[in-house]
């Protein structure tokens, strides 16, 4: 099966603010990943705050630069980003982010925000261009009359449907969510969820699907890789990743989510900060919260190794089978 | 030194580099000084030798970088008027100008800050109504106007104050009540709409549900936050109050450096205009200096990086 | 009483009264102190004759400060009497003999002698190297300055065009001096009265550290000394006692510096000031409206003309210009923003000229004529261009109304005269662009129509050194007045100018006379000169 | 782009009319006359505005044939403040928008470009603040001379500074995140993103901004002709009125403050009227 | 006895109600959960009942605080309750702390006004506190300020805030909705241990089921201003009985399960200035009825305990949920 995108050695940094004495540092964003998205394909990529998930997303869309490493989109390298060419390939490529009022414009109709990929990429005008957003309307469940309002007179599951119809509209064939539903609120996050997953069944969409919230990714993903302070940490099936998670951050990642009527019995309380890019500590750099975790993971950084149906980036793999309840 | 008042250091250099130059353009470009200063009468053996004399011959770069040789000298040149250092002739005015535009500035403060607190805290009363129109309507009067009439009022009709010069602190009044009005119409204004922007914010529910009382809450919570956009404004006034001194010291025939520059801009004394020029572009880049560092003061989330522009 | 209801008003306390207190108090008990609201004091920041040679300056210098050997009758016909020389003689057409008046002191307290005077105009102080037409300067050893002092670039330019052709100034003796030029001159007599002819202290020049210094606190012999001079703030004069005229009547003499109109009258209201100079004639009523206070008015020896520039290529008809002149209702000028406190004048001529029996009975500025006007513009062939009008703001007085009154004038009779405003003579003179009329004001100096007619318009005049005007028979009449020793002669150039300059071939046309208004207290016993100059000495005030 | 205008203006005016108070109405009738005056000067005005009658000087107000009385040439003051009315509001007008325009587009280039292009517009803001606005048009305009054309480019710089700081951190944080880095993604080219996407979303601040700065540049010109360097005659202003007029304050004060008074009330309603649209423009007050 | 009882307590916005009367109680030393989506009032109840809201509310009712009013009593009343009695922390914790005060002055603030502490005992007690909610290197940090800390030490820090006034009960607003994964994890094991240690009752106001049951004994369950349901957190989960409670748990995707399509409920929340004349949630309510969209159903009690305003309550304990408990 040949990959419709392809990203290897991807490395992100950044220059950080100047300090008060100090010297302009770099923080490492994302600190070599490697994934590939196969044709009607969903892949998750979940993570806490400042593990690079989001950061790997727009790389993934080439909307910004890689500092060093590759992606291919269909085999042909990205263009740079603002060129004509990039320019072009938009039409195929979209992103839907986690706030969808601040992704519309909120001065333009939903009408008009949908048409919007039309007109730039000239795809259709006049009646044939009224009729495909009529289309996309309904497509995405939305009442035809919603088209002349606005977007502050949606509420967020609507305007999500906006975003996502717009994003529909050039007909693209990748997707990059970015927590598409943790703005929303309980009831309407299945609404957009089933949305997304019908969509993505019906077109055949390929997809990268970022979230914090691993029972949303749990329920639309195929595969999921797990993001630790840039790096993937571990990469597997997600049946097989949420059932079964190897690396120990999985581990306690999985058991932190909070189950109806579950107490807090059994939860792995992982101790110390969220990570923190610019301060990554040597060897693991999961180790200073790692319950299991010794000398040796403070010298070496793991690498990302097959094991057992997974890829998992973890010295201890073969001492940590299922240790998590 | 530590690189960030390095930075700030080279920005306020060039800050006064680009004032400079723009006034070296200004006035060379906009024609003949010896003709201004010799008067219409002057014999053109006059005016030849006052431009000799002056260098306005030469061609203008060069007349620009011997200027920027005599300012690398701190030589600011002679008063083309009396031969008398064009720094001292404006280092001899400014104690006059902050005469009036010290006191001005703190009346500004001293009501102008209270007054929109009060009025932000009362929101919707008729404090806060009186407030806004006064505020209003002081800076929509002219600063003329406004001299003018107060004059009328209080020097003519009323005989209680002098209507001009300066012979004592009470000559001072007026001036001063003419300068710091507007400005206290405008902080009143800008204050209440900080202080009512800064009592919206998380923290402030956070300090009232500790129980803390409401006027510390106003005075130790809500009010060292509302400072910081406050401060800026105010150095922003810096710049107001020099303009509005040229006004004010015409009509008050008050002898600080807004008269010095009208009759310097009239007589083309470049030097001295220069020289004007020079230290208003350097209390302006100070004062904005120090709004700098009230910002580092003030929040420390600011300190060392450039306040947001 | 002013002193008593600043009192009563407990608002300022003390601290208040004290401070007013003193200065009027004196008033009781010895000599009387004045302050003067004036719109300027000087225009460049100094007070030396020869650098400040305006209108503000003659006020400030004469006659209480600065003196010449022989002074103007400031106060009558502004002819001459004995100043610092009890008497003047000639020796040729080119050499003039005066006796210095004995015992006059300065304010240094040195004793007036030849060797002032010759420092009075010598290279150092005045001519800076630059030689007298027609000769050679004589005795430029006679000065040796202990420091050199950078003069003000434009100083030797003003000192020869009063003086074009002195070649120096012989001590005779120490009471004895005399003036010796290139040049035959009628006038030399004149020019001695003239403003700069003044005479200053020599040590005190050699003891200053600069020429800055020293032209803030010139050391002279008039009645009053410079006691502080604030440059555009104040100039405080004090009595000075061993004044060779005699005790000087006042104590303090304080000119303030307040620019604004309505500032100076309010002052004179509210009794902040005693006089209020440089009234415009529309604050009159405002003053005299309340008691105890009084407007002096006084023509002063001074003509506004409106001058016009003959490259124009409309202006270069006579006809267009005659036109322009004929259009002017002066006296509708003169009674409207003049409250008829000036008077049109015999052309470009002074009652003074009578004194020297140079004046041209019968002559009239050209008559008000619309009709003649419009007649002389269909003559002319005029289609109704535009005649550009640069203009100062009000450097004169009324200067910006009276514009506009003469461009509304023109209006009626088909002119089109389009103001252009401009800050200063620079912009006013700028050769780019096409010049059409501009204001002027034209001076007596020296009681004789050289001034302002040759000066002004002559081959040597500014109207001709700018390119405004030129006329072959003006120059050589100018020649004539100049240098000719024949009065009647002389009178019949004079007269051939008028008609030429006025009426065939038009340089300019005489608008009005101009006067100057001074508001103070009534109870002040004093009297306006026709001139900017202020007499505060005895003769002039009566306590 | 005609979406924008046919359903976004009726729903501007729809907003605007909720909950009018009072106040607000009084100033939009007051400036909606004022434009009026501008536009209709020529007609509305009995005299010409250099007619005059000097035997009629210092007519005071409410003379026959004269409201608002004469000037001290004898010309009526009626004709000259609804001229003057027209001069200040077109200069105001065309200084604002031109400050508005300048400002914007510098804000935007700098947004857009970074670099060295920001670092430039930020050395001009700084050059800008640290010259007060009225000593810089009091050299510029002393040196050069008046004339219409340099005062309204000269007041067309007043202000661009504030412009520039707001366009440039709105297009900064509409472009980091949000909706302008919603259409880039889409694939706009950059003068779609800030003409159709960045500039209406703006155009609220803007114009918030934009009635601060219309009063303030009205009481710069007043300020400018008080000391002889705004409007110049036989052409008359708001504030060249007042100059003239105040060495009559005492004898004749109608030349004075007919002007004053309309000066007054007009940046009174602006203000009035921009602190409203702040507040309804706004959408986090709403 | 109660500690807290809410009687009928109502709130309007410029006229627009968004409280509809809520009953509550919370007795000493109990955990009480407040569910419910964005909008149906959860927080505006507690900010009401001490005083927090904005001038412009409106607020009627009854909060009593041991037999005591707090509704219209006088601000210093209600001020010493605040902290002292009932502490409150919020939804989003770095901007909850002022940004220019150091963070052990804050803490310290709260230690003068509640204990009378002063100078160094306060200063100790604050980095003791400090050290309770699990900041590392207390007394090293103490002078720092709130942007400093990470959002999950700024909640802590909050929470140590809070504590200071040794409050009987903790009104937690959403704490961890802002926090990561595992931080979440954290803090909702911090505050369980702190109500054991200490004994007060806790308030947890979140639209997170999952942490509610974590940490709480009983919940409410809010729908448009309005409490719909009431019960025991395992009466609750295991049987929920409103439609809307019922709607709730369906939609939330269950990490253990596969890849089944989710149960929305459909439709959205109403506009408050807009609600159905009957009841508020009718309108998505499969089992809605005529009488549904013209009556407003009461909060009553239940035979097999807890409260619960429906018409049409499902009858049935849903047997999905109590497989999940198992």
């Amino acid at each position: 099966m040949n990959a419709i995108l392809q990203a290897t050695g991807l490395v992100q940094q950044y220059t950080t603010a100047k300090s008060l004495f100090g010297k302009p540092g770099t923080v490492r964003a994302v600190d070599g990943v490697d994934l590939t998205v196969n044709p009607g394909e969903v892949v998750g990529i979940v993570g806490e705050s400042g593990s690079g998930k989001s950061t790997l997303g727009r790389m993934l869309l080439g909307l910004e630069a890689p500092f060093s490493g590759r992606v291919s989109y269909l085999g042909r390298p990205m263009p740079a980003p603002r060129s004509a060419e990039w320019r072009r390939l938009r039409a195929q490529m979209q992103l839907i982010f986690q706030d969808p009022l601040a992704a519309l414009d909120r001065r333009l109709t939903v009408a008009a925000q949908i048409a919007e990929p039309l007109d730039i990429h000239r795809i259709a005008s006049g009646a044939e261009r009224q009729e495909r957003v009529a289309a996309l309307i309904h497509r995405v469940g939305l009442r035809p009359d919603q088209a002349r309002r606005y977007p502050h007179e949606l509420s967020g599951g609507q305007r999500q449907r906006v975003v996502i119809a717009r994003a529909l509209a050039s007909q693209p064939r990748f997707l990059v969510c970015d927590e598409p539903v943790s703005a929303l609120d309980v009831s309407i996050q299945a609404q957009v969820v089933n949305l997304l997953r019908d969509l993505q069944e019906r077109e055949g969409l390929s997809m990268v699907f970022i979230s914090h919230d691993l029972k949303v990714v749990r329920n639309i993903c195929d595969r999921v890789a797990v993001m630790y302070l840039g790096r993937i940490v571990e990469e597997a099936p997600s049946d097989r990743i949420f059932a079964d998670p190897r690396h120990p951050y999985t581990q306690a990642l999985v058991s932190s989510v909070p189950k109806a009527g579950a107490g807090l019995r059994g939860r792995i309380i992982l101790q110390g900060e969220p990570p923190n890019p610019a301060a990554r500590p040597a060897g693991c750099a999961f180790h200073p919260r790692c319950r299991i975790a010794d000398a040796a993971c403070a010298a070496k950084v793991p690498a990302l190794e097959r094991h057992d149906g997974r890829l998992a980036a973890c010295l201890k793999l073969q001492s940590n089978q299922r240790t998590a309840a | 030194m530590p690189r960030f008042l390095l930075t700030k250091f080279a920005r306020a250099m060039l800050t006064i580099l680009l004032v400079m130059s723009f006034a070296f353009i200004v006035l060379r470009l906009s024609g003949d000084p010896a003709q201004v200063l010799l008067g219409p009468d002057a014999p053109q053996d006059a005016v030849d030798a006052f431009r000799a004399r002056w260098g306005l011959n030469d061609p203008l770069w060069q007349q620009y970088l011997a200027y920027l040789r005599q300012l690398a000298a701190f030589d600011f040149g002679v008063s083309m008027r009396d031969h008398s250092p064009a720094l001292q002739l404006v280092m001899d005015r400014v104690p006059a100008t902050l005469a009036l535009t010290v006191p001005a500035l703190m009346l500004k403060i001293c009501i102008g800050i209270p007054a929109g607190v009060y009025a932000a805290l009362h929101r919707e009363s008729v404090a806060d109504r009186g407030v806004i129109m006064l505020s209003i309507f002081g800076f929509t009067i002219p600063s003329f106007v406004l001299g003018l009439v107060l004059v009328l009022v209080f020097a003519v009709k009323l005989d209680w104050l002098p209507a001009g010069g300066q012979d004592g602190w009470h000559y001072a009044i007026l001036p001063i009540a003419t300068m710091s009005i507007g400005g206290i119409g405008i902080l009143a204004r800008f204050s209440r709409s900080a202080m009512i922007e800064v009592l919206g914010q998380p923290y402030i529910r956070t300090a009232m549900a500790k129980g803390l009382p409401w006027r510390d809450v106003v005075w130790k919570h809500a009010l060292p936050n509302a400072a910081v956009p406050i401060v800026t404004l105010v150095g922003f006034m810096v710049g107001a109050l020099i303009a509005g001194a040229v006004v004010v010291e015409s009509i008050f025939s008050w002898p600080g450096i807004g008269r010095l520059i009208v009759v310097s801009v009239a007589n083309r004394d470049l030097a001295v205009v220069q020289c004007i020029l020079l230290v208003i572009a350097a209390s302006m880049v100070m004062a904005n200096l120090l709004v700098d560092f009230a910002y580092g003061a003030l929040d420390p989330r600011l300190r060392g990086a450039a306040p947001g522009r | 009483m002013l002193i008593s209801r600043r009192n009563t008003l407990g608002l300022f306390g003390a601290a208040a009264g004290s401070l007013i207190l003193p200065r009027r108090l004196m008033a009781q008990g010895s000599r009387r102190s004045i302050t003067i609201a004036v719109q300027k004091i000087t225009n460049n920041n100094t007070l030396d004759i020869w650098n400040e040679q305006s209108n503000v300056g003659e006020r400030v210098f004469f006659p209480n400060l600065w003196e010449g050997l022989i002074l103007r009758d400031w106060m009558g016909n502004q002819g001459p009497v004995p100043g610092l020389a009890t008497e003047w003689s000639r020796l040729n057409d080119k050499t003039i003999e005066l006796k210095l008046r004995q015992g006059v002191r300065f304010h240094n307290g040195d004793e007036l002698t030849a060797e002032d005077v010759v420092f009075s105009f010598s290279d150092e102080r005045l001519f800076a190297g630059t030689a007298p037409a027609g000769g050679k300067t004589l005795y430029a050893e006679n000065f040796k300055p202990q420091n050199a002092k950078e003069l003000p670039a434009s100083i030797p330019g003003v000192a020869r065009r009063l003086w074009p052709a002195l070649r120096g100034v012989e001590a005779v003796d120490k009471y004895t001096v005399r003036f010796h030029n290139a040049t035959p001159d009628v006038t030399l007599e004149g020019r001695l009265y003239a403003f700069g002819s003044q005479i200053a202290n020599k040590r005190a020049w050699d003891e200053a550290a600069t020429y800055a210094d020293w032209a803030a606190k010139p050391v002279t012999t008039g009645p009053y000394r410079v006691e502080e001079f604030r440059p555009d703030v104040s100039l405080t004069l004090v009595a000075f006692d061993d004044y060779w005229g005699g005790r000087p009547p006042l104590e303090r003499i304080r000119f303030v510096e307040v620019p604004e109109v309505a500032s100076r009258v309010n002052g004179l209201l509210s009794g902040e000031y005693d006089f209020a100079c440089d009234l415009p004639p529309d604050q009159i009523a405002a003053i005299t409206a309340q008691p105890g206070l009084e407007v002096q008015s006084s023509t002063i020896w001074n003509h506004r003309v409106t001058t016009f520039n003959k490259e124009n290529d409309i202006l270069a008809d006579p006809l267009v210009r005659r036109a322009m002149s004929h259009s002017i209702d002066r006296k509708a000028i003169v009674d409207a923003l003049w409250g008829g406190q000036t008077v049109i004048p015999a052309g470009l001529q002074f009652e003074s000229f009578k004194t020297s029996d140079m004046f041209v009975e019968g002559w009239t500025v050209p008559e008000y004529d619309p009709e003649l006007a419009r007649d002389l513009l269909k003559q002319a062939g005029y289609k109704g261009d535009a005649i550009p009008y640069r203009l100062l703001n009000n450097y004169y007085t009324n200067q910006t109304p009276t514009a506009q009154v003469l461009v509304e004038m023109w209006k009626q009779v088909g002119l089109n005269v389009e103001i252009e405003m401009k800050e200063n003579w620079g912009q006013i003179h700028d050769p780019e662009g096409i010049k059409g009329v501009r204001d002027w004001s034209a001076s007596n100096l020296i009681n004789d129509p050289i001034t302002p007619m040759v000066v002004q318009f002559g081959p040597n005049g500014e109207a001709q050194q700018k390119r405004d005007y030129w006329n072959d028979e003006v120059n050589q009449l100018s020649v004539v007045m100049e240098t000719s020793v024949d009065p009647a002669e002389r009178k019949r150039a004079a007269a051939r100018l008028l008609e030429i300059t006025e009426r065939e071939d038009p340089a300019y046309t005489v608008l009005h006379q101009n006067a100057v208004f001074t508001g103070m207290k009534s109870e002040l016993n004093w009297k306006a000169a026709p001139a900017f100059a202020m007499d505060f000495r005895t003769g002039n005030w009566t306590v | 782009m005609t979406d924008i205008t046919t359903v976004s203006a009726p729903r501007l005016i729809r907003r605007i009319r909720l909950r009018l108070p009072a106040l607000v109405a009084l100033a939009m009738l007051w400036l909606g006359a004022m434009v009026l005056v501008a536009i209709l000067a020529d007609w509305l005005r009995p005299y010409d505005i250099t007619a005059m009658n000097l035997g009629d000087r210092l007519v005071p107000m409410g003379s026959p044939g004269h409201l608002l009385g004469t000037d001290e040439l004898g010309r009526d003051v009626l004709s000259r403040l609804l001229q003057s009315i027209r001069v200040s509001l077109v200069i105001a007008f065309c200084a604002t928008l031109i400050s508005a325009v300048f400002g914007t587009t510098l804000g935007f280039l700098a947004a857009q470009f970074r670099g060295w292009v920001e670092h430039l517009v930020v050395a001009l803001a700084d050059f800008q603040a640290a010259l007060p606005f009225m000593i810089m048009s009091l050299a510029v305009l002393a040196f050069f001379g008046s004339s219409m054309w340099l005062l309204v480019c000269l007041m067309g710089f007043y202000g661009w500074e504030r412009y520039a700081r707001i366009a440039r951190g709105l297009a900064i944080s509409a472009s980091a995140q949000g909706y302008a880095a919603e259409v880039v993604q889409l694939g706009a080219s950059p003068s779609r993103v800030y003409l159709r996407h960045i500039l209406p979303n703006v155009a609220s601040t803007l114009i918030v901004s934009m009635t601060l700065t219309f009063p303030e540049i009205i009481l710069m010109e007043s300020g400018l002709s008080f000391l002889g360097l705004g409007v110049q005659p036989p052409q008359s202003s708001l504030g060249n009125m007042v100059g003239f007029g105040r060495e009559y304050l005492t004898r004749a004060p109608w030349i004075m403050l007919a002007p004053s008074f309309v000066i007054v009330l007009t940046t009174l309603s602006i203000s009035l009227l921009g602190d409203w649209l702040r507040d309804r423009l706004d959408p986090t007050i709403r | 006895m109660s500690f807290v009882l809410i009687r009928d307590l109502k709130v309007a916005f410029d006229g627009v109600q968004v409280l509809h009367g809520i009953d509550l109680e919370i007795a000493p030393g109990e955990a009480v959960g407040l569910v419910g989506e964005s909008g149906c009032g959860k927080s505006v109840t507690w900010l009401a009942a001490l005083g927090l809201l904005p001038g412009k509310a409106q607020v009627r009712g009854s909060v009593m605080i041991e037999g005591r009013e707090l509704i219209g009593a006088p601000r210093a009343q209600v001020e010493a309750v605040r902290g002292a009695r009932i502490a409150m922390i919020f939804q989003d914790p770095s901007s909850s702390l002022n940004p220019v005060h150091r963070v052990g002055r804050q803490i310290c603030e709260s230690l003068r006004l509640h204990r009378g502490l002063r100078g160094a005992a306060a200063r100790s007690q604050a980095i003791a506190l400090m050290d309770m909610v699990g900041i590392p290197s207390a007394a090293t940090r103490i002078d720092l300020y709130p942007h400093e800390f990470s959002g999950g030490q700024c909640q802590r820090l909050l929470i140590a805030m809070a504590l200071a006034g040794k409050p009987d009960l903790l009104v937690a607003d959403e704490p961890t909705t802002a926090l990561d994964a595992t931080i979440q994890a954290q803090i909702l094991d911090l505050l369980s241990n702190l109500r054991r240690q200490t004994g007060m009752a806790m308030v947890f106001i979140s639209h997170d089921l999952g942490a509610v049951s974590a940490v709480c004994d009983r919940a409410a369950v809010m729908y448009a201003g309005r409490i719909v349901e009431q019960n025991d957190i395992g009466r609750l989960f295991d049987a929920p009985r409103h439609p809307y409670t019922r709607g709730l748990f369906d939609a939330i995707p269950d990490l253990d399960a596969g890849r089944a399509r989710l149960h929305p409920v459909p439709g959205t929340v109403p506009d408050p200035r807009k609600l159905p004349r009957g009841c508020a949630f009718s309108a998505r309510c499969a089992a809605a009825s005529g009488l549904c969209q013209d009556h407003q159903p009461e909060l009553r009690p239940q035979r097999q305990g807890g409260l619960l305003a429906c018409f049409h309550p499902a009858q049935e304990p849903a047997a999905r949920r109590q497989e999940m408990l198992a």
